[in-house]
């Protein structure tokens, strides 16, 4: 589904990001992305649909190498949701919102509307269509947030610190919502708990490269290797 | 602290409520307004991308909640900030101008902030009039003092400054234009901004030293002129006409400001802390009032004619000062360029 | 739900037949009835009564209350202060001395008729405002205004502007809150700075909320491209309107010229 | 040190946060304030220095009650921290932000010198002086957020919610320095690992109401209240 190829990156400013990641996620895999701050995490996903572009390195989405001109049909495939849902959801009603991305993927209107329909279905959001973003709470601008991409129909959702912010009720919340999806994930975390529960694999960044790649059990139940990245215990 | 009290007080000074401006009056400022959107819209697509879209969103809802934050000065008033000169300097002046328009729209159609038909000459008068002095005063006066931290904040508070008084003058004429007494309006409206424009100026100034001290890189580009190459650049003919405005424009208020000054040699600040900002503001206000309500007294003529006089000297000082920082400039400028590659 | 969100949202929910008028009827007949408003010769008593029993049977049929429409209205009026010395400047026959010092104001009938007539005015036209505020989601504005022609980059501000405010004034507040924290006295000591001091404080913090707003707006804009934003926006295109609404836009408009053209005919 | 008696607090729109609450919290005492979402935690915090100003019900802060003539010394006495840093640290270097409650107070330039270098120490931000608040890390923006009301010396501390958003090891540091400082404190948190660490007592918010106020073993050892209270295990 995604694969990533010796990508390295560097900001302009001379912040080496990213050094020779390789990554191949499967259809419908889940993974997390976890590691101290500055690791490198929201770099990556910034990579995966194609916001930051690699000099050197390869992605090929769905068998498709990212290229200038298959762009808009790499961020279809991957949904990517930001820390903020503030930032996220940009427009003054959830439902201009969650209707942007099919919009500007050039579908007629009816099936913009069905699409958007069915997202907020998805996550639990029915009849918040005319609701503007401010009027609600942090929880549900999370779901609603996941919605607008949910309804360009991605492949693989790329979702930053999801769980940030919110209380355990909603936590749990989006939890339940996360394994519901069919969808691949790539999930950066902090939260230890909502690897356990949601993501059958781990993936630890330090310093802009792979740690540890591999089933999530290994890692939640080695303590040194927790302590040696600056994770907690679940 | 009510959010609505808040918000309208703060708002009453200037947005000129519907009723007030006859119907041409409103008009022609609206067409006024309307053409330079138009210019604004068409100048921002071509010279920006995309990105402004967001930016200048995000920009107008930023001077709007700068609004909000307000300083206490004694006496239950409290002083804040307009925005439009603060907005064209970080901006740019066509930014600042769509910026501006936005916020006083916005006003208008949310909080009835300024009436709907004289939106037009409510955005005009606050919103394309001061970023216009943003940037015709403020860039050629940044240039004039090459990029020194002191010129920043000289040209910043003589900008905002002038940006909240062409606004007042502006209203004034309106008003004005529309059948109000202009004995009135004048002194009523240029006496309270004058004030105003003193938190303006001081807040503006400490805002964009803020900015241009944090993020440098960000002052540069989207505000041109802010670049250290800009603001090395000596200043040319057009600029000279710039800055001979605002000297112009400068010496008027000087004018005006006179017989307070002479009121309280040891400067504002005392004033405002003894006896509290707007209340000492308003009183001579009200003192004033029946004295120029009152047709044919020569009061007025005098005081203006005092005021012609200082003008031309004033005018007369910053242009030779402007001259003499022109030849400096230029030295200058060379001077720096070898300096700064040795020093980075 | 955030702080300022009560506060700032006029927009009060309703079922009522005004409620579920289109946005673009609303906002044209709200234009007409202020543009009438403004063209009322002085002096037209009729006419202003007449355009009041409009506006307030509209504002009865919206279920969001007369008397707080008749009451915010006033918001406007401090600025009637400036127009009270029409009572005095305009020329015409004197109705009252008054004695001030060395001096007499005299207050002429034509000046008084000028004067009430703009006060009056100026409070209808306030109220229609704001009958078009509560009764209209902002958003629907939005749409109106886009359908009405403005440029769609204007309409695309004014609604990132809209979205954005709520988020901007509540760390706006919570700044100033954090500032009344720290706004700290010692007994017997005087506290609070110079007021440059504070006028300066107040600037910093501009000068943070400015470089917070940037930064949103670039993660904005790295969340529109990833939803394939690519410098043109879209949004999805209005309906037309019914004949109906025609109907409605072609009496109103009728009505309120009628009221113009008969009030000139009586004065 | 802090009396409360019988607070309650209803917001303009009728939300009732807080229904007769009575809390004793002693000189140097360590209180964690938890609770579900919208329980009324940060209206109560706001309380503590007057930002808020109780109907019914009365505050007294080292004996005297919170009144308009004693508000100002009240805010010496109680030092608020807020969640977002970036709401408190509003000047261009660390030093002007730590500066300002010791200038707003009228102390002199000597004075505000010393308190604020020994502000930063306490925090250990030593050398930060004229770092720019803006380009430092969550981590250290929450230590110069505490120094900025440490400054004013008080002998009450509320801090909201101060580890949220922080990572494992600046969570640590955070806790570290909790324990650290002699103040009396009230913390609301959703992190009941910390409320283990840091805390001896525990009072739970439901509802606007105290729900539970104890030793933190107590309500952190007993499942069926955590599950009853929204909270988790730690
Ligand atoms: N726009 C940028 N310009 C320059 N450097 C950057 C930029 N964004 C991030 N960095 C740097 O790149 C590195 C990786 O940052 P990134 O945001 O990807 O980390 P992260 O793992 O997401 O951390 P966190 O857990 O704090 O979100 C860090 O050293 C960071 O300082
Ligand atoms: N400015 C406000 N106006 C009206 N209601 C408010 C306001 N602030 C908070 N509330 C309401 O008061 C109640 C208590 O809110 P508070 O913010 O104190 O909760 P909290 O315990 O701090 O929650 P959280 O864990 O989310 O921070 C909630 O129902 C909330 O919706
Ligand atoms: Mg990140
Ligand atoms: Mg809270």
């Amino acid at each position: 589904m995604l694969e990533l190829t010796d990508l390295c990156y560097t900001y302009p400013d001379g912040t080496e990001a990213l050094r020779h990641i390789n990554l191949r996620i499967a259809e419908g895999e889940k993974v997390a992305l976890v590691g101290p701050n500055g690791a490198g995490k929201s770099t990556l996903l910034l990579h995966l649909n194609g916001v930051l572009r690699c000099r050197t390195g390869a992605i090929t989405v769905a068998g498709h190498p990212i290229a200038d001109e298959s762009i808009r049909q790499v961020r279809a495939q991957v949904g990517m949701v930001f820390q903020d849902p503030d930032d996220q959801l940009f427009s003054p009603t959830v439902f201009d919102d969650v209707a942007f991305g099919p919009l500007h993927m050039g579908l007629d209107e009816q099936d913009v509307r069905g699409r958007v329909l069915r997202a907020l279905d998805q996550v639990g959001m029915s009849g918040f269509e005319r609701r503007m973003p401010h009027h609600m709470s942090l929880g549900q601008r999370k779901r609603v947030a996941i919605a607008t991409v949910l309804s360009m129909s991605p492949g693989v959702l790329a979702l930053d610190e999801p769980s940030a912010g919110l209380d355990p009720r909603a936590r749990r919340g989006l939890i339940d919502l996360l394994r519901s999806l069919p969808q691949a994930m790539v999930v950066s975390t902090h939260d230890m708990r909502m690897v356990a529960e949601v993501f059958p694999r781990t993936v630890v960044l330090a310093q802009g490269q792979v740690a540890f790649d591999g089933p999530s059990e290994a890692i939640l139940g080695d303590g040194e290797l927790l302590e040696r990245y600056g994770l907690e215990r679940p | 602290m009510n959010l609505i009290d808040l918000a309208q007080r703060m708002q009453l000074a200037m947005h000129i409520p519907d009723g007030f401006l006859s119907v041409p009056v409103a008009l022609a400022w609206w067409a006024l307004t309307i053409v330079m959107i138009g210019i604004a819209v068409r100048q921002i697509g071509d010279s920006l991308n995309e990105r402004q879209i967001p930016l200048m969103g995000v920009m107008a809802a930023f001077i709007f909640a700068a609004q909000m934050l307000n300083f206490p000065v004694l006496g239950g008033t409290s002083g804040h900030l307009l925005g439009g000169a603060l907005a064209a300097l970080l901006l740019g002046p066509w930014a600042g101008i769509l910026v501006m328009s936005c916020v006083i729209a916005l006003q208008a159609l949310l909080f009835q902030d300024g009436g709907l038909l004289a939106l037009g000459a409510n955005i005009f008068n606050m919103g394309i009039a001061t970023a216009a002095i943003g940037y015709f005063a403020g860039m050629p006066l940044l240039r004039l003092f090459g990029g020194k931290r002191w010129g920043l904040v000289v040209a910043g508070f003589i900008t905002a400054w002038l940006s909240v008084m062409v606004a007042a003058t502006l209203t004034s004429v309106e008003l004005v234009i529309s059948g109000l007494s202009a004995a009135v309006v004048f002194p009523a409206m240029l006496f309270v901004h004058m004030f105003i424009g003193i938190g303006e100026g001081l807040i503006t100034v400490a805002a964009l030293a803020f900015v241009v001290s944090t993020r440098p890189d960000l002052a540069a580009t989207l505000a041109g002129y802010l670049s250290p190459e800009a603001l090395r650049r000596p200043v040319g003919r057009g600029s000279m006409i710039g800055v001979t405005g605002v000297g112009l424009l400068i010496a008027v208020g000087a004018a005006l400001l006179s017989p307070l000054a002479s009121a309280s040699p040891d400067g504002l600040e005392r004033v405002a802390e003894d006896k509290g900002f707007l209340d000492q503001a308003l009183g001579p206000v009200f003192n004033l009032l029946p004295d120029y309500t009152i047709p044919g007294l020569d009061g007025p003529v005098s005081t203006i004619l005092a005021g012609i006089i200082g003008l031309l000297i004033v005018f007369a000082l910053v242009y030779g000062v402007s001259l003499l920082l022109r030849g400096r400039g230029e030295g200058r400028a060379i001077g720096q360029q070898s300096g700064s590659r040795s020093g980075d | 739900m955030t702080l300022s969100t009560n506060a700032l949202d006029r927009y009060i929910d309703g079922q009522s037949p005004v409620h579920g008028l289109d946005a673009r009827v609303k906002l044209v007949l709200a234009l007409a009835y202020i543009l009438a408003m403004a063209l009322l010769p002085p002096g037209a008593w009729a006419g202003i009564a007449v355009s009041a029993a409009l506006l307030w049977w509209a504002v009865l049929r919206s279920e969001v209350g007369l008397r707080m429409i008749i009451t915010r209205a006033f918001v406007a009026l401090p600025f009637a202060l400036v127009a009270v010395t029409l009572v005095f400047t305009r020329p015409g026959a004197p109705i009252l001395r008054i004695p001030l010092g060395p001096w007499v104001l005299t207050a002429t009938d034509v000046g008084l008729t000028a004067f009430v007539s703009i006060v009056l005015k100026s409070w209808l036209s306030v109220q229609a405002a704001l009958l078009l505020t509560a009764t209209t989601h902002f958003t629907d504005v939005l749409y109106a205004l886009r359908a009405l022609h403005l440029p769609k980059v204007l309409v695309a501000i004014l609604s990132f502007a809209y979205r954005y405010l709520f988020v901007m004034i509540d760390e706006a507040q919570r700044m100033l809150r954090a500032r009344e924290c720290r706004s700290a006295e010692l007994p017997g000591r005087r506290g609070g700075g110079s007021i440059r001091w504070r006028a300066g404080v107040v600037g910093q913090m501009v000068g943070t909320l400015f470089l917070r707003s940037y930064e949103r707006s670039e993660r904005i804009y790295i969340a529109m491209l990833s939803r394939g934003f690519s410098g043109e926006l879209r949004t999805i295109s209005p309906r037309a309107l019914s004949s109906s609404e025609q109907g409605l836009l072609l009496v109103g408009g009728a009505t309120l010229a009628g009221v113009v053209l008969v009030s000139y005919l009586l004065v």
